[in-house]
């Protein structure tokens, strides 16, 4: 790596740490009760969202699932009110209403955090549309898992953005897991680029836990799907270390897989490869994680300093306020 | 005044809506080459082009979600179902996209989308072609549900729609497209939050909408002949429901039948018996009455799917019924 | 007497079910490995194996569809969906075809599946994991909806539910799977066409089902305190509805509060209020108050869902109202 | 052709010939107001669904869609009792309550006429797996469109039939045209068989056409499914001659296209090559078909002759009469 190699693998590093920490804290709030609901871990697949964001741009959109913390992180929503909305404070980045599963951010275009397994691919070909009709050159990309794959508006959104051809980024998170449902449980096909390929689709295999390998090839797709060629699809493949959910007790796996798979921990990896060719030293990235957890820690005073919307505002944002009135009022007898 | 057909003024409205802002565009099974399952769209492929006309292909979920992220993109999408038991494929992105995603968002996202269907019986298309089902997507908080019953409202309503920053439903009842009759040239927009009264009368009040209207309004002609003046309601707004014009009528009636198309239980009809209960049940002088459609997949056979649907026989008889109540 | 959660009495009607019915099989997302999303059917796959327990892939409206394919094979299948949210994508499947397959084919074919979901809010899963639409369920003739609040009928409801030659659907409170008491050790099979009078009392009927049983139980005992001595009714079946139970109750207090958990506008609450203005009009002496679900996607933060949803205080509230209206 | 075959070829002739003079009447019955609702023609495929049919025995199951009158013929539902059911009569094989999109009959087991496009493969599926796991070596066999591939609930089945090897028969008739949609403009991918063959699953197509070669194809297919081989798919080659339905002005496509696919009709081609190899003369042809015009007239004076179900009956067969009581009550208080 150049100088400016040497810059940019640091910055990658630093968003896979902001990940990891942001997250290993999560946990322990969760256990501590300060966040509830649902929390789902991207721990493990960090290299995914921090190498595949690389090939955006702040015009293009986001669409992502409940194991979105990660992309947001990586998309830039400031870390002190993704923590916010963990907690289910106003001054999180959906305002406290939606929580770890449903992180919005109009500023990051990031259209959630979506907890329906397959729900976003529909709105991700909408953004494309939209986008394609006011001649924009952005890229929609939108993350789901393996699982989603099974579902029919996966099948339906791979049809609709090939025929149209939409610059649509479909980025599958490849973790071989469905909450407890091995791949090969779930797919008849599991040569996810090959299904994909069935939609007349580019599609390739990444390896997803190596954040270089995973940049380089988004960034070469995105800028075909920018350039009007079409959608295309790209398999990350990588491996959560976590439990699906703070619920889970993973009966579905063995302990030496996920062991094996911890070898190739991508932030571990990533750190070797940047100490191997002399980009950093064990003391620079100590001194990184300590920043990252200082990071951490001022977003975790920031979301205790926040506040709960009052209960009076309960019915806001069902709907928008202030229609505005048509010119003309026809109709009546 | 012209004269035109339902199916004209909604595709007046269309050409007027894709003509005004170049935003609108019309997404949906068949909209274009075919001119629409109901022949709404025909002749605006040729028109406006296959960019703003768009056939999509059966694929219900992914086009009416394609709808939504279209209108998070800053365009403003009609997509037409063609039918609405075919709605039911595409009723996660309505229940738990469309109408939630302002709400998870914290109010960052808006979804500026009209979505048009197909409703209800009358002919002969059996069990998985003829259902009311507006007054069950009533239910759902985050979407408006609105049910022209007339050329006027046919025209004007598509137009508000567009102008919601939320998602609206128009429901077009099958058996009014070939209804026809006179309509200004400049009908314009309506206003869609407030019931009209279509018929003013002082003993009785008839709430309707949509299929249904010119039904209830035959029963209040024949009601008159009886010495009985039926004040009829057409809701035009399922959700939300202007409940300040329906208390009011009842206010001076003091009794109330609901005819309504969809099945008796958990109808919509249902809900206004509740919201009276609630907000006038001592100017209640007898038990409110329900016309609703029998509780059956709809039969294809005319004389069971006539005996299954509201009539205006049991129109005039309920209404007689709720009136020869004691005060 | 044997102590159980309500999560081990809906396991122990699973296993009794798979023992005595070789044609019972069940069916879903991770209930086999992984035991259920919540549990339910854990060690299941060890003692049945994987051809009775199977795991499927995510798709809703191919595996619910294929339950009622096998229903026909057949079979007695118990297909669960995790959440009533995901039902959504199923919903074509289960209105469309389980409904009225066997209206469509004339009688020839009844479609024996029971439907298992977990629903409702309380557990901070915000706007697409958490709503009840259960009674929203109940507009649909063909199929069969109950809610079981109690341990004998989580472990009840399930065999009865399985003997139905029709769809029925249980919806299984998020709430009550960790509900804990004593249980006869042979407690079997439970009639579900009957709603029970969970507590008699005089003065008002508090009628509610599921989830809300035991905040309306708790709101009765503190009125209790107050003087005011109401009876609680447990629904049960939600379609159909058990009205003589209600009405007589309704004969007796001549008020009454329903306390459901769906949204309110179009609820249930709404047909039960409608009901009792057509049975019971003159019986009431009051306005009969709905408690329901504020018309919100349900929100994350814990103020605000218990904001949104039923509660104690509200029930008691509603109570308090109608008991001091003029008689 | 063998005597054997003489007499075979024959009776696909005959069989092929009942369906298009069923459905002629049917469109002059429409038009007389006898028939309503949606009315779908199958003229110009009647090769498929009798070609399909002759690989399936009685103890196999039929799916179909709303286009299903030459299914329910082919698979020996009584043309007087189809004929029932069109005009809405009692004594309809669904007792009238279906009409042309919904017919059903127990002991054909035809599980329907179902007018959701994709909606009968999901109950396919099910049917399949019931068999197999009641040890039964039945097939299912499933008709659909072009135009239900675009569905997810065609993905799905697809994939869960395929991943549980389940004993189901896909067929596809494509007509090239859903509605007034052709293929093109609804599949990023038109050729169909390799859609399906992304599922793991044995695919082909047929030229639909030609009622030896879809026979052909489905008997040595549906043996190898009927085996436990898994599913299979098969693309059957076909055009519509007529309209979507009754109210289809026909926009989307040439006359002369439609033309061109009349010189390959079915029954035309069929005849022609019975005559060609000596099996048939014109005199027989034309016999047989008086034999059918007689069998058409008969069946619409059944029909007029049937019987209106009673209105008080309005509410039956929504649910199955006299449910078993369970052995004791408990639950109340
Ligand atoms: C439609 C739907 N069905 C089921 C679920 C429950 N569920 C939540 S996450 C999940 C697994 C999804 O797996 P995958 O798509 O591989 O994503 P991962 O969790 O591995 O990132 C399931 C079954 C859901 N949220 N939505
Ligand atoms: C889910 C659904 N969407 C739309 C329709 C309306 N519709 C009826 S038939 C049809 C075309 C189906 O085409 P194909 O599957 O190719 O069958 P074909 O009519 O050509 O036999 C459409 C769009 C429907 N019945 N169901
Ligand atoms: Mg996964
Ligand atoms: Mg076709």
């Amino acid at each position: 790596m150049n100088p400016t190699g040497d810059e940019h693998g640091l910055r990658l590093l630093h968003k896979m740490l902001r990940i990891r920490r942001f997250e290993e804290k999560c946990a322990e709030l969760y256990s501590a009760g300060k966040i509830r609901g649902f929390l789902h871990l991207y721990i493990g697949e960090e290299s995914v969202a921090v190498g595949a964001m690389q090939a955006l741009t702040r015009d293009d959109a986001v669409m992502a699932t409940y194991r979105e913390h990660g992309h947001a992180l990586a998309r830039g929503i400031p870390m002190d009110r993704l923590m916010a909305e963990m907690y289910g404070k106003h001054e999180g980045c959906s305002h406290g209403r939606g929580g770890s599963m449903h992180v919005f951010d109009a500023t990051a275009r990031f259209y959630g955090g979506h907890a329906i397994v397959g729900g976003g691919l529909p709105l991700a070909v909408g953004l494309a549309l939209a986008d394609v009709m006011q001649h924009r050159p952005r890229v929609t990309a939108c993350f789901f898992g393996d699982g989603a794959v099974a579902e029919g508006e996966f099948h339906e959104s791979m049809n609709l953005a090939a025929l149209w051809k939409l610059p649509v980024l479909f980025l599958c998170e490849n973790n071989l897991y469905a909450m407890g449902t091995r791949l090969e449980r779930a797919q008849s096909q599991i040569d996810l680029a090959l299904k994909a390929r069935s939609y007349q689709m580019p599609a390739e295999p990444v390896d997803g836990m190596d954040v270089i390998a995973v940049e380089a090839a988004t960034k070469r797709v995105a800028e075909a799907v920018r350039r009007g060629e079409g959608p295309a699809f790209l398999e990350l493949r990588t491996y959560r270390f976590r439990a699906h959910s703070m619920f889970d007790p993973e009966l579905y796996r063995d302990k030496a897989e996920v062991e094996l798979w911890k070898q190739r921990d991508p932030i571990m990896t990533f750190t070797a490869r940047l100490e191997e060719r002399g980009v950093t030293t064990p003391e620079m990235v100590a001194a990184l994680d300590a920043s990252v957890a200082d990071e951490v820690e001022r977003a975790v005073q920031f979301a205790e300093a926040g506040t709960w919307e009052p209960v009076e505002h309960l019915l806001r944002d069902v709907y928008t306020p202030a229609v505005p009135q048509p010119a003309r009022v026809n109709g009546a007898a | 005044m012209a004269t035109m057909t339902y199916r004209d003024a909604l595709r007046t409205a269309h050409r007027e809506a894709l003509a005004r802002d170049p935003r609108v565009f019309l997404m949906g099974e068949d909209v274009g080459n075919y001119g629409g399952a109901y022949a709404v769209s025909k002749g605006l492929l040729a028109e406006f082009g296959p960019e703003r006309i768009r056939d999509t292909p059966l694929s219900e979920s992914t086009f009416v979600g394609a709808g939504i992220g279209a209108a998070l993109g800053g365009m403003r999408p009609i997509v037409e179902v063609m039918t609405v038991n075919f709605s039911l494929l595409a009723l996660d992105q309505i229940v738990n996209n469309a109408a939630t995603i302002r709400h998870m968002s914290g109010g960052q996202f808006s979804v500026p989308l009209v979505i048009r269907m197909a409703t209800g019986a009358g002919r002969q298309l059996a069990a998985q072609h003829a259902h009311s089902l507006e007054g069950w997507y009533a239910h759902i908080p985050g979407i408006r549900i609105v049910a022209p019953a007339t050329l006027e409202d046919a025209r004007g309503m598509l137009w508000t729609a567009l102008e919601d920053p939320d998602p609206v439903l128009i429901f077009e009842h099958q058996a009014l497209y070939n209804m026809e009759g006179p309509i200004a040239d400049d009908a314009g927009p309506v206003d869609i939050d407030r019931a009209v009264v279509r018929r003013p009368g002082k003993d009785i009040s008839l709430i309707t909408y949509g299929g249904t209207l010119g039904k209830t309004l035959q029963a209040a002609d024949t009601l008159a002949r009886d010495g009985i003046d039926a004040e009829v309601i057409d809701l035009r707004s399922l959700r939300p429901l202007d409940m300040p014009t329906i208390v009011d009528s009842v206010k001076k009636t003091h009794r109330a039948v609901i005819v309504d198309e969809g099945w008796k239980s958990g109808s919509l009809s249902a809900e206004i018996v509740a919201r009276l209960v609630e907000q006038a049940f001592y100017d209640l002088d007898a038990p409110v009455a329900r016309v609703c459609t029998a509780e059956v997949p709809i039969p294809y056979p005319k004389h069971l799917e006539d005996a299954a649907l509201p009539q205006p026989p049991a129109i005039i008889a309920a209404a007689r019924e709720v009136v020869g109540h004691r005060g």
